[in-house]
């Protein structure tokens, strides 16, 4: 088993969780995080000061899937992401050993889905 | 407050008192006069403070309007939002001062006044009370028409472009058609009756409303490929609420001011009771409508009904009896709702409902009193249900068609040109990062965490 | 309004006027009496109304500033804030019950007053209205005093340390320079025009905070290394925006309650219009500013704007035209922005604007009245437009820096005692911690997730 | 505003028009009349005035409970609250409208009354103002009584039975009361005294929260197994203290506007001052106790003292002189602690304090009426430390007694019936989730991440 | 070493937290997430629009634990999740070579804990 | 490649990224949590009942690096983070065995950074 972890832009969520369904991954979990890439950051300024933000908003995806899962979880991330431009964002993918299901205690293969 | 000042105007008070006891003291005619002259101020005294308060509270709405219409949209545009809010009624205070006082109530002809630009040249008092707080008065009302925009065209509006718009319906457009009906104007001479301004102000601010959204097209992610809407959910309901109370308070002021005197007392208490009570019911029957319809009680929609039963309540306030006030509140409630959905159907994305707070019940409002309005409460004439004499009714209907096409067409006009030259909405990306970074390079809640994908 | 109602009803009033004067002309002695006592008293009970109506609007200004203050601080500090905020003006209603007013407007000397501890032994009435009106009106502004300082030394001020500041500042500070102005004083014998309190409680404010928070030093984080500064940017610029409009709103009671009399109203709708018209322009004059140096109409810079209209007409509202009211609220305007920039450049740290705002532009204020004011409008001489005599400019020059002068001794003695004694501010890693924690032991949003490394 | 009082005011006032009428009738007759009407126009038109701001302001505390109310719960029911606090309004505007003022104010036996439904059938004045106006102050505090029980059932009370307890409390519980005690019931002709209502609106909104939270039982999770409280903490300190100004400034109508006549201000003025003393020592009270025995000044208990402090001076406001408003108040503060302590002790669960705040100060003022009133300020008779004469005091612990015993029991036997019919309590999956989403399926901060626990 | 992954509803955190203490699993580090899995979301309405929440609130859990204490530490958290019923949640276990101490910079099984 | 957690106190943020800048670690993913650890918490006190809050406000940093980063950006984050009392952090290193950029599609070491 994996644990995909991805960054993706806020406003790709939608099509990311599309594209997901569609490769039959239906589980995940989702945070937000800020992030520091290459994507270049804006100004703002406040009363007189200006200051760049160099921590952008990013969607962190977290996904558990079986091996034979991973390849098309992962075509699903990036088509449903990318957007060609810096700032697209970035997938990890960990190994994942073991996995449990709470109601059941059910491990493994079995738990991910 | 400086005290020699006081001093002075209260040496002015005691002295005119000591003057009259001792001249009616040792009588005689000419000591009267003086003794006249003595109440008839404190009456004009007592009419002017009552418009103020009432200034001072129609000024108090813009806030509710502010957190309404924030409240109502996502985090990342309420910077935006506000400062719209906040500049349209600085744009407003000066437009109305330099062009638009003098436009609607100076001398002119019916379409328009011709005098008083910076208000030079006028007499000192104005509908018995002095002239500058008959002023702030209307250039409170007038900031209201203006700002009631910004919330059907929020999210998306260029801001060069809305100081140019507000500068323009403060100073032209809203008194051309205040002229017409408040002004002296042809339809005040018809006999049409609005008596806080149903037609002027929300009328007018709702209308101009719904040309704007219509040309500025939905927001990004409105409605689906389907067509379908999709929410884009208000990022704080507790701040909308409170604006709503906010606009409720304000709105005695707006309608019950409108009376400009107070004499005895007795049409002020009709005013008030009755935009009570047209609150009330919009908001019971907008929550009945909204839960029978989707199955839960909205604070949302119930709150937006209370300001329909107001705007629907502002024409006829003083015309109808606190009875017809129900009435007339609980059908704005209904038409709230259902105009919404109606608007949903048609694509128009107006994101604070002001088309149908505004523009819908202010229609209503302005043909009901052609409906419930009495003669015997100085309108005109009596309104249908009064022995049926479709008159009144005529008149209102007519005074709301054109105001409609009037707005309609202005508004038009000066939005396609404002798209052509400065430009009417933002670009894509700013509009999905979100105006407040995109305009004025700030959070409006800086440090915490929002998270939301629309 | 419907203008052919209100027609009618001045139609009315003008009528029964007419036919009063007629019975008088026609009438005998011994009725008078009773009747002349019977319009005094009405006209006492108006002015009564009209100064409570005042205020109540400026005590609702209270809730403006702790807006405000907290809108424009971080989240981690905003209930600390809102406390002394809260307890400041509870401090002041005391303090000025017990001695305050006593120093303030009781029988004295130049200096101040030595009479009225408790409110005891003075007369029922003062300046015309019920002793106990009048207190509550003073009351109010004195608690707008001791407010503003929490702004400027927010976010590191010890708590206890600011219980005795705001005790001291309303019981003896404020009400020693009020006397000097208002309470027959030496000040008020030169002709010192200020009306509404430029001086009284916003210069006293204003210098008041820059004293505090120049001996508090910057924040933590404030100024980087290299003394450039940084952003603390605040954290719900919503909640500022609806304080300004608070405050705004009741700035109407502040300045145009000032006048303690109604008459026949005219001289509180010249205040009203002009307050008006000053934090519009300052408004807009402070977002052009902003935007023509930083690239961006900065909102929080817009409003602090208004507000420096808003404290700039407060010395001259009743005694300048309307014109004059628009060159000076813009030029607070301006004042307030290149303050900001100004402070930021010598590294004293003023979280929400407090010295620009008040201090300067009550100084601006103050010398604007002999600028642009008029003997005719009951100022003691001209103002410099106006024949270029310099008397009254003279006067207000010599007010305003008396004033500075003694409030920063004063107020400057007074942190340097309690610095000694109680501790100004607080330690360091409660600062980082946030205020909230460590004085109050509570969160000002429970359950949000709040994200901030500064 | 106490029945006597006001018909005392009301009958100086009328009997200088009396005087005023003879007095012209014996000097030319015909003419007379018109002149009278006048300056009496005049007196009734300023009372008007006054009524209706103070009816404004009483309104606008609606926005202060629901403020409050909101900032002391989680943010997973802040929707909730509001639409109750929201739609009671609408509700008792509704209810007081039909039946309650008949019940309330029309003419009946000293139980209740019996004229006046749909307010037809009644004269166009009472009280000196006219009806409308009359009404409309009647019914904002109304809206009050019912919007205090909201608080105290919050975050767990079902919301079709909110509407059906709040349409009985506005239309036929507190209208009793009201009618013993302002509707010239067998209280208010033992001279029972409650000015602006401690009893009538305090003790019946407090005891029915008490009454209300006690059968529903405690929040889930709010005492562990061991029966110690935990902290549910609220979610908005910045919202709940924006609440509490804006309380502390509607109050200033609620007990200055119950004079309901102006005259010459003496009244109002010692009503506005004595309210603005107590709410001051109620905060300093409360902070200092809460200092004292938590180690910390909590905020939220600072603000809740100030209320404790205006709820107690409600009653007693025109009754007793400054110092005592000061006691009084200092009185409340304290009381408000201990009593949310021993609430706590009791497990009786009320969110935002409604029962210590409202009931138990609402009995404090009821019964400091017959410690510090002063017959020489319209009261019956003189108070415990004047004297030291019992009666007034008897005469005000009965009231407040039989009053507490009736809520309890009434409105016991109200929630009873509704727990039986439609249910009092959501499901504990519902409780969990958020009343929000489960009665209104909407979220109070969309976007916004908030993580909590509880 | 291992790294303990745990989404479990928010309301049971304090259970959760409580059985943890028990097995003596002291240290642990919390987030706020969403999750998508196999518990049906809700419906909302806003202004006369119906629309489905399928990203559920949930609280993440990390857990760095010794060999010896993964088994407990995965007991107790079923212990304090558990309801039975969909949503419950579920467990992933990641191996973790390193583990440092910021304060000492201890590293390994001395450093966990 | 590696990817660390960092758990460090909020307002050493600012000078952990001027650490790993200067050790040339530019990227990395920033999320708020809520720590348990030695640290000690504090009392808070709400209408007259005390409590203590126990899960303390941390930052999570997540940096995947190339192995021959790893020390590195360890050495800065310490350095950063580190004021020598309890609640200074901790630091987890995991495997990484996949690493994608989005917006190309590149795999490995050459994505990451
Ligand atoms: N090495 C990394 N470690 C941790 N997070 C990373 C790393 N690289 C990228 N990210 C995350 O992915 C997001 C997108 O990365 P970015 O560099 O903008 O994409 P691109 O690969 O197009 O340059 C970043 O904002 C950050 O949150
Ligand atoms: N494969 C997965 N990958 C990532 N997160 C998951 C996965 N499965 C479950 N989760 C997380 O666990 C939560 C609970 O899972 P759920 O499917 O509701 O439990 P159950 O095992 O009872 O069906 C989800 O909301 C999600 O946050
Ligand atoms: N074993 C662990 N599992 C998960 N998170 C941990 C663990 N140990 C520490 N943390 C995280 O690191 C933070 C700091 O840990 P702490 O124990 O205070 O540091 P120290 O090592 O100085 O005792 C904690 O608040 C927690 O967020």
């Amino acid at each position: 088993m994996k644990l995909i972890i991805a960054y993706i832009q806020p406003h790709k969520l939608n099509d990311v969780k599309q594209a997901l369904f569609k490769a039959e991954v239906h589980k995940m979990s989702v945070t937000n995080a800020l992030g520091c890439g290459a994507q270049q950051g804006y100004e703002e300024s406040y009363r007189g000061i200006k200051f760049e933000v160099n921590l952008l908003k990013k969607v962190r995806i977290e996904i558990a899937v079986n091996q034979d899962f991973v390849e098309r979880a992962i075509e699903a991330i990036i088509q449903g992401a990318r957007n060609g431009q810096i700032g697209d964002g970035k997938i990890f993918v960990l190994d994942l050993p073991e996995c449990i299901r709470i109601r059941t205690g059910e491990r493994g293969n079995e738990a991910i889905g | 407050m400086a005290k020699q000042r006081s001093k002075s105007i209260l040496r002015a008070g005691w002295m005119s008192v000591v003057v009259v006891l001792f001249l009616l003291v040792t009588t005689t005619v000419a000591s009267a006069e003086e003794e006249a002259v003595t109440v008839e101020q404190v009456a004009q005294g007592l009419s002017t403070v009552w418009v103020l308060v009432g200034a001072f509270l129609v000024f108090f709405m813009q806030a509710g309007f502010g957190m309404v219409e924030a409240g109502f949209i996502r985090a990342k545009n309420a910077c935006n939002i506000l400062t719209k809010n906040f500049l349209d009624f600085c744009m407003a205070s000066l437009g109305f001062f330099i062009i638009g006082y003098g436009l609607m109530f100076g001398d002119g002809n019916g379409f328009m006044g011709l005098k008083g630009w910076f208000l030079l040249g006028l007499e000192p008092t104005m509908a018995g009370i002095p002239l500058y707080a008959f002023w702030l008065f209307q250039a409170a009302f007038c900031g209201a028409a203006a700002t009631i925009v910004a919330g059907g065209m929020a999210e998306r509006m260029n801001f060069p472009a809305y100081l140019i718009y507000s500068f323009i319906i403060s100073a032209l457009i809203y008194p051309i058609v205040g002229h017409w009906i408040w002004g002296g104007g042809w339809l005040s001479k018809m006999g049409f009756g609005d008596f806080a301004g149903s037609t002027v102000v929300h009328t007018v601010g709702g209308f101009a409303a719904l040309v704007g959204t219509s040309i500025l097209k939905p927001r990004e992610g409105k409605y689906g490929v389907d067509g379908k809407p999709n929410v884009l959910a208000g990022h704080s309901i507790p701040l909308a609420s409170l604006g709503v109370f906010i606009l409720w308070f304000g709105w005695f002021g707006f309608n019950a001011g409108s009376t400009l005197g107070v004499t005895d007392g007795s049409t002020i208490g009709l005013v008030a009771i009755n935009t009570n009570l047209a609150a009330a019911t919009g908001g019971i029957a907008a929550m009945l409508t909204v839960w029978k319809r989707f199955g839960k009680p909205d604070l949302s929609m119930a709150m937006n009904g209370a300001l329909a039963g107001l705007v629907a309540i502002t024409a006829p306030c003083a015309y109808v009896d606190p009875w017809a006030a129900l009435v007339i509140g609980a059908i704005g409630g209904y038409i709230v709702v259902r105009g919404v959905e109606f608007l949903d159907r048609l694509r128009i994305d107006d994101p604070v409902g002001a088309v149908p707070v505004h523009g819908m019940c202010g229609v209503w409002g302005t043909l009901a009193v052609g409906i419930f309005g009495k003669s015997s409460l100085w309108l005109a004439h009596s309104g249908l249900i009064y022995g049926g004499n479709p008159t009144q009714f005529g008149i209102q209907m007519l005074g709301s068609l054109v105001t409609v096409g009037f707005v309609v067409l202005a508004m038009g006009a000066v939005f396609k040109l404002i798209d052509k030259t400065v430009g009417l909405r933002v670009s894509r990306e700013e509009e999905l990062r979100g105006l407040d970074i995109g305009e004025h390079g700030m959070e409006a809640y800086a440090g915490f965490q929002i998270f939301t994908t629309s």
